[in-house]
């Protein structure tokens, strides 16, 4: 009684003090009238999470993420517009690269300390601090010239940019969150990224995490679930649109299963609210479970295309090899690609439920793909006759095509194991390829040992594949093209970069350094339609030089039950604003109908 | 007691023979993981974000660009030290990973090996007694179904059928996972043991279903042919009762070869349990053991390696001390 | 036929068949002889004569199925005084009659005890069985048995395994299981077959002891003629499942009355007989014709006759049958009147 | 054992071990079972090019089919003509029940054809018994119809021919594995028992760290080595003898148990004392005398190969595109999940006839063990 | 006709005289298995199977080797061969040390040595035809080629009292007698001169015996072979047997010629043998000598004498010394200090 009247007292204390932040009436379709608050949201989670520590985790999705609130700004998943949320204020230079946020008042840890400026120094210290082995470290620069990030006040912190950029507000709203500097600094002080790395852990007592978001902690069991309870000092500073303290849950239970067979069986049962059906076989199973009332619920087929893309790759390397130099002939990839039949990929391996893609931008976003960019799309007779120009004329006995040297037209093909769609477009490229007397050979191995091969170079120093099937995924919304690690062809290092067709670190043709200079040139463009202009450009050099041959993206579905509400508005609802773990919707606003 | 002073030895002797085939398994797997291409760090290449220098630091921070043979030997040290080595992964140390996945195997392992023995004896007793009966030949038939069919189809059979269950009556049927969601967390613990039993009992009946099915009819032909041995005529002579003749005299006897074959049930069962852990969502080794082998996170592999070793030489020594109890010619022996 | 004494036990027309895939084995083929009390007698027969079978039929341990009695009774007078035929006693009536009216040994000390129980526990089992003892008073009793068949140290032996002795060791404790509940009939299937001859020795000189002091009736299943000449008072010789000859043992020595037995009784070597002495022609032992018969295959009249030098057209038709020749002495041969000559000129 | 139970002597009928083993193996009614479906299954995998109407990989990428349901055949036509016939059938994704709809074309009619070649149609030609190429088809239809028997695949492949071409690979894998175990385990069990010592403690050791070291792993990593532009049929074929590698121990250990038990017995000293060779009587007197249990084992293992085919399909380390096995097939059942038992039922044929050669070994390999057992011998 | 060899007394070396020219001569045999235990198996003992076993025999002799189970009679006979390696001694065959041969010389040898086994069914190959089990042997040292080697089976066959046709069959198609016969036809088949009867009679009918043992001498008195004849029933031996070794506990206890050993034995461990051995004949009522206990274990045998444990003789000096075999009366040794005794 005594402690429930202090936490009133608290929050009238903390309200008078400082504005909260309210949450738009436009990021749910609910009134705030209909809400009821309490109960507990159950979803899904595909594999057993690994840490609780935000300085090393990096898996995807994360606990860390879900237990975090965020950081200055926020991207307003309606309008992408980025308003302030933890910053109360920010101010931005004339030279687009200093920003200063000036912190909301009245933030609470979920231990009821408060959230100082501090707490994003203690962030960006250890994140930037190499010994720890942070996933976000390389976030830390852009370019190689660090980003600074200062506390000017207590309630005030700067950070300064190497150089004008478009991405600066979405690297301030998704990748720097505040990190308790009363929990990690005495730690880090005395025993360094050591002592940083061997923080919260899996086992760690759930009393000692110490949250910024929504939700806390309650119990971790490994291997099956999680469970979040509401954080008291959220709502002191998160607000709906009427007022109403947020979260409106009292709990969320993650569970864990280990297939995506295994997550749809807790969804037909009724053991979990949010569900996306990860292909058409799984759709169908929801619609018809919901279409024989054995769950009340809601489902939006085909709600987007997906933020990722599938492609084949060649490769490239400057080595006298007959294979290399014929996949280094643009004409040869404009054959291969008009052998891609990718009206049969989303038929047959979609089951009908996705679309062809051209470009490296992901067709989510539907305003940056560029038009006109399937100039090679499927058209066997093209594909003979470039083949032709390349000397390909006439067939061996096995039916391949051989040049006036006897070479013949074969290569392999590599994809992951575990992915069945990957496979199913290399089934369709090799039957294709078949027909018009192209040999394709394919190979099915660990995703592990496939990127190796991105790679691994044999004793002759050349790489080892002739081509491989593999995908992209992640990307904002501010300049959603292929980023440096894609394009950049110079100045890596050994290894580790995505630049798969070429890793010689050498830029061996025109289009790859005209790429690379449009991208920096885009960056730098706060002009929309301007950098759109720019991204169209990219798009256009990539569709005739077919660097990556790009295949075709399964659309989205989202299911959950009658009694989860607060999803997003119908417009908003894309793979873009869906979370992984709690679909389209803000958790902070999802309640749970009784 | 004579029977302690020639048995300490044998065992001794026993576990002695054992290191040299620990060290081997464990080297031979040590060499065939770090054979594979690639290594943990292969998988940030996905990552657009991370460097090549970075990758380069923290392989030489996890000891991966030491030759293979030191880094082996490096593991053993620590093994030795009761230190498993650190999880890339879980960036924490094997032996707080470990455990847990350990521990749930094992729970599917010892209801499994229970219900082997408590389904297998009496349905092979019952055969053996009443050889080519309609109940015999029922057992029979079943056994040669269930020995039939792939366990990882069988399960998605069940786990479909619980569904269907569960969907048009309602019944609340435990639908993989360990435990169930529904469950307030403020239980007794013979509540949340049952809970976790009642969740363990479809995998394990699906994983020792086929075991069953072999070892029953193993049993009935070995007691079948104890049953004709002479001193079970002798027990008969004597006026004993045919149970008590079949129980008592042939049984004991008839059950050697099942004990001695109890070795390899540990590790039989907990590699069985793989394709039923994954089915089922049971959160034990072998879903540890595969995301360990997709992230080539060798130190939990390792762990797992000597694990399954170390049950199959502790199995092998179990079946052996058992063994000693039941048959008194190897004890003085 | 004019039992002598008081009869324990008689068989009659005893038929005990096998089924096999390749047809019914007539294992006993209307056997009927009797033994009484006190006495032993000697049945003979080599492998495949049904002798074994005869004796399990009697403790009615023929495994059901493949084997049957078919027909024929044997009657049986147990300690209560009351003749049952044992071929229609029920499972459980039977049990009560087995180790402790009739016990039975067997052939191979080193697999008839079960491996993994003491030798005392199997001996106290019997005894809490039929004298309704308790274990402690049982093992006590079995320690006194142990001692009465000569096994030094019992309170010590009591608690070994069967595997810890030697197989004279091993028999005596057979005898010692059997004799636990004082039964009225013991039948000891061919029990020094497998031990040495200095074994052998003790164990006969045990069993006509024991005979002696507990007054129990013997029936003693052998093959071997030099242990029946010791230890039977009468002999029952078979020949492919069924009775060939039966008299006293002197008789069945002195006058065998079936070319069988004739057969069986020159082809041995007598020790110290035909003691071979170098530089003079070897001796030549009377070696019996052919091979033991296939019992799946009897011939349609005298079982004997392939192998029979004394063989007639006659003896081909049908099964002889078996003719008193005087003095309890019977015989299955219709020559036999002929052989009162030939063993007259045989001795010549 | 005694004569409890008299064992009589056969009537002389000259016949070898391996007549009297038949003559007991026919006895046995299951064996027989076994034994006949063991027949039809391989004859259907020696004929599968001939009973299989479509190719392994033969589907249209224009006119697409995804899980088309067995196709109906009709006996009766319009006119009243009587004969098998198909109608052609027209797809439809129903973009509410996210399933795939096929309706019959009554309007196009195609007679089932029987004994027709395809000429010009690649896919079609197989080599008959192994070597005369042929296109000659048990029955077809033409084009524009399509016959399921057994439904489509997503490709709409035909599932019918599949699962016959299929069949080759997987009853084929338990023997091969099989018989690459048994070599392995001949060849290493020989040596050990033969020469005793320090080489039977190493075998013997290397027997033991086998079966210690988990499987599962065994088989991934060991898999991940091989050259990626290797057929992957051989690849397959190299996983199966991985599998050989991994299993040899149980075996190893029998025969070694045999050959020492052997070594004793009067008729090998009989050999020796006539002064046979150690080749000789290994080779004539040992090793034959494993053979009893080589066959039990053979017709043993192969039903279990047979099974872990299909796990390997199910952990993805299994036979892959374009071949297929029934594992391979039966995987792509356990893909769709229960999309596979509620709309496409007929996926879980390859299910159906791996239990059906599971169970035909297992009758065959029980009836093998109880012919060879004299005690088991009815 | 006996030559008398002189006996060093005390040295190492014995020879005990055979009857005529010498064929095989037995010097100090030894066969001794290993016992491994303890921690790291170790040889902590050995059982002594054979333990100084020395004998001739001349050619054209037929001699028994009788004992009880543990006696060491099988392993002797075995040993003698090379079928089992000996650990100590010598066997002259001849005149040559066979036990120093190769494997490749001894090969040679083994045409003149054969045996015959007591397992009528353990000791023919069961998948081998009668004509390869006969054959084998002339396979092996390339006799009678070709058309022949039917013919000399088939010769082999008649001789052993079965018909040429059987040669088609299977071991399992024959009786215990029949099979015995082929195993004797086998042993035949490479012309030895010399023959290790292994118990050839014990495991047959009582009906059948006699036709064996009488094959067996028919056979032995027209081949004129050489038989060491292993057995554990003393009747039988003596029948056939012109000298007749008493084995105990791996040591030769007697030797004697059949009719001196039996009138007259001159070992109490003989005696007792003869005296338990019964007699078909229920009017003879003999007065038995029924040695007392068991056969001690061969792994630990009583010191001195290995009887002494259940002789009725014993004196204190049979547990200190070890029983030299000497000659007690011409062509009779025995093993036994006291030569008051019987």
């Amino acid at each position: 009684m005594k402690k429930a009247l202090f936490v009133a007292m608290a929050m009238t204390l903390g309200s008078s003090l400082a504005a909260p932040f309210v949450y738009p009436a436009s990021w749910t379709t609910n009134k705030p009238s209909e809400v009821q608050t309490g109960g507990t949201l159950r979803t899904v989670n595909l594999q057993d999470f690994k840490t609780l520590n935000p300085f090393v985790s990096s898996e995807s999705p994360n606990l860390p993420d879900s237990l975090t609130a965020g950081s200055f700004l926020t991207q307003d998943p309606v309008t992408d517009e980025f308003i302030p949320y933890m910053a109360e204020k920010y101010t931005q230079s004339a030279d687009k690269r200093t920003f200063t946020f000036t912190i909301r008042k009245g933030m609470k840890w979920s231990d009821g300390k408060p959230i100082t400026a501090d707490d994003w120094i203690t962030s960006y210290t250890i994140h930037s601090d190499k010994n720890v082995g942070s996933n976000i470290y390389d976030y830390m620069s852009i370019n190689n010239q660090p980003i600074k990030v200062t506390k000017v006040d207590a309630d005030t912190v700067r950070v300064v940019f190497p150089k004008a950029d478009v991405t600066a507000l979405e690297w301030v709203s998704g990748i720097l969150y505040p990190e308790p500097t009363h929990v990690f600094m005495p730690v880090y002080k005395s025993k360094g990224a050591d002592g940083i790395k061997n923080m919260w852990t899996i086992s760690t007592d759930p009393k000692d995490i110490v949250t910024s978001g929504s939700f806390m902690l309650d119990r971790y069991q490994r291997g099956e679930r999680a469970i979040l309870k509401k954080n008291p000092y959220f709502g002191e500073w998160n607000k709906d649109s009427a007022g109403k303290p947020l979260p409106y849950l009292d709990g969320v239970q993650i569970n864990i299963v280990a297939d995506a067979n295994a997550q749809l069986t807790q969804f037909l049962a009724g053991n979990i609210d949010v569900y996306s059906p990860g292909d058409r076989d799984k759709l169908a199973q929801v619609k018809a479970a919901m279409d024989a009332k054995k769950i009340n619920g809601v489902l939006i087929p085909n709600a987007s295309a997906r933020a990722s893309s599938d492609f084949v790759v060649f490769n490239l390397d400057d080595s006298a090899t007959y294979k290399t130099k014929l996949f280094s002939n643009p004409k040869f990839r404009q054959a291969f690609s008009m052998i891609v039949n990718r009206d049969a990929m989303v038929d047959l391996t979609l089951g009908g439920l996705g679309a062809p893609t051209y470009t490296g931008v992901y067709p989510v976003y539907k305003d940056w793909v560029a038009s006109g960019v399937d100039k090679y799309k499927f058209n066997p007779a093209g594909a003979i006759k470039l083949l032709n120009e390349l000397g390909f004329t006439k067939k061996g006995p096995d039916g391949v095509l051989v040049d006036k040297n006897g070479n013949k037209l074969e290569f392999t093909l590599i994809t992951n194991a575990e992915n069945t769609r990957r496979q199913g477009f290399a089934k369709i490229i090799q039957d294709e390829a078949k027909k018009i007397g192209m040999k394709v050979n394919t190979s099915f191995i660990a995703f592990n040992q496939m990127t190796t091969m991105l790679d691994a170079k044999d004793n002759f120093g050349r790489r080892n594949f002739d081509a491989i099937l593999i995908g992209l995924t992640g990307g904002g919304k501010v300049f959603p093209v292929s980023g440096p690690s894609v394009i950049e062809c110079s100045g890596l290092g050994e290894g580790g970069n995505l630049h798969m067709f070429n890793q010689s670190n050498k830029c061996r043709f025109p289009f790859e350094t005209q790429t690379i200079n449009l991208y920096w040139k885009g960056r730098a463009e706060f002009n929309l339609a301007a950098r759109k202009a720019i991204a169209n450009q990219m798009q256009k050099i990539e569709a005739e030089q077919q660097p990556y041959v790009q295949l075709a993206a399964q659309t989205v579905h989202f299911a959950w039950t009658a009694r989860t509400q607060g999803e997003l508005p119908r417009a908003a609802v894309n793979s873009l604003n869906a979370s992984t773990l709690y679909g389209p919707r803000i958790l902070d606003l999802t309640w749970i109908k009784r | 007691m004579l029977s302690e002073v020639s048995v300490l030895p044998y065992i001794f002797r026993r576990i002695l023979q054992f290191i040299p085939t620990f060290l081997l398994a464990t080297l031979l797997a040590f060499f065939i993981v770090q054979l594979a291409p690639g290594d943990f760090l292969s998988q940030l290449k996905e990552n657009p974000s991370v460097r090549p220098e970075t990758v380069e630091r923290l392989r030489k921070e996890f000891g991966l660009d030491q030759p293979i043979i030191v880094q082996y030997f490096y593991w053993l040290k620590n093994f030795v030290m009761g230190n498993l080595g650190q999880s890339f992964q879980y960036k924490r140390p094997v032996n707080e990973v470990l455990p847990g996945p350990f521990m749930n195997s094992l729970i599917l392992v010892i209801i499994g090996t229970v219900l082997h023995f408590a389904v297998s004896i009496p349905v092979g007793v019952y055969s053996a007694v009443r050889p080519y009966s309609t109940a015999d030949k029922t057992f029979t038939f079943l056994s040669y179904i269930f020995l039939g069919i792939p366990s990882f189809f069988f399960a998605l059979l069940v786990i479909w059928g619980m569904l269907k269950l569960q969907q048009n009556f309602g019944w609340d049927m435990p639908l993989g996972n360990k435990t169930s969601s529904k469950l307030p967390t403020d239980i007794s613990w013979w509540r949340s043991a049952w809970d976790v039993f009642i969740h363990a009992l479809a995998p394990t009946i699906i994983l020792v279903l086929r075991g069953i099915s072999s070892e029953s009819r193993f049993i009935r032909g070995q007691l079948l042919e104890v049953l004709g041995q002479d001193y079970v005529r002798t027990a008969r002579a004597k006026g004993v009762a045919e149970n008590q003749v079949v129980y008592k005299h042939a049984l004991r006897t008839a059950l050697i070869p099942t004990i001695a074959g109890l070795g390899g049930l540990l590790p039989a069962l907990i590699g069985g349990a793989g394709f039923i852990e994954v089915v089922f969502n049971w959160p034990g080794l072998t879903p540890l053991q595969l995301t360990a082998l997709g992230n080539q996170d060798i130190y939990i592999l390792q762990a797992v390696t000597a694990v399954a070793t170390l049950l199959y030489l502790v199995g092998n020594l179990l079946s052996d001390v058992l063994l000693s109890v039941i048959d008194p010619r190897i004890r003085y022996h | 036929m004019t039992p002598q004494g008081e009869v324990l036990l008689a068989v009659n027309g005893l038929k005990t068949y096998f089924n096999t895939d390749d047809g019914v084995v007539k294992s006993v083929d209307g056997v009927t002889f009797h033994i009484n009390k006190g006495e032993t007698l000697a049945v003979v027969g080599e492998s495949g004569s049904g002798k074994s079978v005869t004796s399990l039929s009697i403790m009615r341990l023929i495994p059901m199925p493949p084997g049957q009695i078919v027909d024929g009774e044997i009657l049986f007078t147990g300690k209560d005084g009351v003749q049952k035929n044992i071929v229609k006693l029920s499972e459980a009536e039977m049990r009560k009659i087995r180790g402790n009216d009739i016990s039975m040994i067997f052939q191979e000390p080193m697999t008839s005890l079960n491996p993994v129980y003491t030798v005392g526990d199997q001996i106290a089992e019997a005894v809490m069985l039929h004298q309704g003892k308790n274990k402690k008073e049982a093992m006590g009793v079995a320690a006194d048995m142990l001692r009465f068949v000569g096994i030094p140290a019992p309170e010590k032996r009591v608690n070994e395994y069967p595997h810890q002795m030697s197989g004279g060791m091993r028999q005596r404790v057979m005898i010692a299981m059997a004799l636990s509940c004082n039964p009225a009939l013991l039948i000891a299937d061919e029990p020094t077959t497998a031990l040495d001859v200095t074994i052998q020795a003790q164990i006969l000189d045990l069993m006509r002891k024991l005979q002696r002091d507990i007054g129990m009736s013997i029936l003693f299943i052998t093959h071997n003629l030099g242990v029946v000449a010791e230890m039977a008072d009468r002999v029952v010789v078979m020949y492919g499942g069924r009775v060939v000859e039966e008299g006293d043992v002197v008789e069945i020595f002195k006058a065998p009355r079936h070319p069988y037995t004739m057969g069986l009784l020159n082809s041995i070597p007598r020790p110290g007989e035909h003691v071979h002495v170098p530089g003079q022609p070897k001796g030549r032992l009377e070696a019996i014709p052919g091979n033991v018969p296939n019992p799946l295959n009897l011939p349609r009249g005298c079982a004997f006759e392939p192998r029979c030098k004394f063989a007639v057209e006659a003896c081909r038709e049908a099964v002889p049958p078996l003719f008193d020749t005087g003095n309890g002495h019977m015989a299955r041969c219709i020559r036999w009147q002929e052989f009162e000559q030939v063993q007259q000129e045989v001795t010549a | 054992m005694t004569t409890t139970v008299p064992t009589p002597v056969r009537k002389p009928r000259s016949q070898s071990q391996w007549s009297i083993v038949w003559s007991q193996f026919k006895r046995n009614p299951l064996a027989r079972v076994g034994l006949g479906l063991l027949g039809l299954l391989y004859l259907m995998a020696i004929l599968a090019g001939f009973l299989a109407p479509y190719g392994l990989t033969e589907y249209s990428t224009t006119d697409r089919i995804s899980w088309a349901p067995p196709t109906p055949i009709h006996w009766r036509d319009a006119q009243g003509h009587f004969g098998p016939y198909v109608n052609g059938i027209r797809r439809d994704i129903d973009m509410e029940t996210f399933r795939d709809k096929y309706v019959e074309d009554t309007s196009v009619t195609c007679p089932v054809k029987f004994f027709q070649t395809h000429p010009g149609m690649e896919g079609r030609t197989y080599r008959f018994l192994g070597f005369i190429p042929t296109s000659l088809k048990l029955f077809s239809v033409d084009a524009p119809c399509k016959l399921y028997l057994w439904g489509s695949d997503s490709y709409g492949r035909d599932q019918f021919s599949r699962v016959m071409y299929g069949s080759q690979i997987s009853l084929s894998i338990g023997i091969i594995a099989s018989v690459l175990t048994v070599i392995l385990g001949l060849i290493m069990g020989g040596i050990a028992g033969y020469f005793r010592g320090l080489t039977d403690t190493l075998i013997m050791r290397m027997v033991e760290v086998l079966s210690a070291i988990p499987e599962l792993f065994l088989l991934i990593t060991l898999r991940a080595l091989f050259p990626l532009n290797a057929d992957p049929i051989l690849v397959f074929y190299i996983v199966i003898g991985i599998l050989a590698v991994i299993g040899w121990g149980g075996l190893a250990r029998i025969v070694r148990g045999q050959i020492l038990s052997s070594r004793e017995q009067d008729y090998v000293q009989a050999a020796t004392a006539l002064g046979a060779s150690d080749t000789r009587i290994i080779a004539k007197h040992l090793l034959p005398n494993t053979a009893t249990y080589i066959i039990i084992f053979l017709s043993l293992a192969i039903p279990g190969f047979i099974l872990s085919e299909s796990g390997l399909s199910f952990i993805g380390i299994g036979i892959v595109e374009p071949y297929a096995s029934w594992g391979s097939l039966l995987k792509v059942a356990q893909d769709g999940g229960f999309e596979s038992l509620d709309a496409r039922p007929w996926t879980l044929i390859p299910g159906v006839f791996i239990v059906l050669a599971v169970l035909a070994w297992q009758f065959v390999g029980d009836g093998l063990r109880d012919a060879f057992d004299p005690r088991r011998r009815r | 006709m006996t030559t008398i060899a002189t006996v060093a007394p005390g040295a190492g070396q014995r020879v005990v005289p055979a009857t005529g020219e010498t064929l095989l001569d037995v010097q100090n045999l030894e066969k001794f298995f290993p016992i491994r235990g303890g921690l790291l198996s170790r040889v902590v003992g050995n059982v002594k199977a054979v333990n100084d076993v020395s004998f001739s025999i001349g050619r054209g002799e037929v001699v028994g080797l009788v004992g009880e189970s543990g006696s060491g009679k099988t392993t002797a006979g075995r040993a003698i061969l090379r079928l089992i390696e000996p650990t100590g001694g010598q066997v002259l065959f001849n005149g040559t040390d066979i036990t120093k041969l190769s494997k490749g010389q001894m090969r040679d040898y083994r045409r003149e040595m054969q045996i015959i086994f007591q397992d009528p069914f353990a000791s023919l190959n069961p998948r081998m035809t009668v004509a390869d089990i006969i054959g084998e042997a002339m396979q092996i040292h390339n006799l009678n080629p070709g058309k022949q080697r039917i013919d000399r089976i088939a010769e082999l066959l008649e001789k052993v009292g079965l018909r040429p046709e059987h040669m088609r069959r299977y071991p399992h198609e024959f009786s215990g007698g029949q099979r015995q016969r082929i195993g004797i036809a086998r042993a035949l088949a490479v012309n030895p001169s010399f023959i290790v009867a292994d118990e050839p009679v014990s495991a047959l009918d009582v009906s059948i015996q006699a036709q064996v043992v009488n094959l067996l001498q028919d056979l032995q008195e027209e081949l004129g072979l050489t038989v060491l004849f292993i057995a554990h029933d003393l009747a039988v031996v003596e029948y056939i047997c012109d000298r007749i070794i008493v084995m105990y506990l791996g040591r030769v206890m007697e030797i004697a010629p059949s009719r001196e050993l039996n009138n007259n034995p001159k070992h109490p461990y003989t005696e007792a043998l003869l005296s338990a051995a019964p007699v078909p004949d229920p009017t003879v009522k003999r007065q038995r000598i029924i040695l007392e206990g068991d056969i001690p274990s061969p792994i630990n045998p009583p010191s001195g004498c290995v009887f002494r444990t259940r002789c009725r003789y014993a004196i204190d000096d049979c547990a200190k010394i070890v029983p030299e075999l000497r000659e007690v009366a011409p062509g009779h040794f025995k093993a036994c200090i006291r030569d008051d005794i019987l």
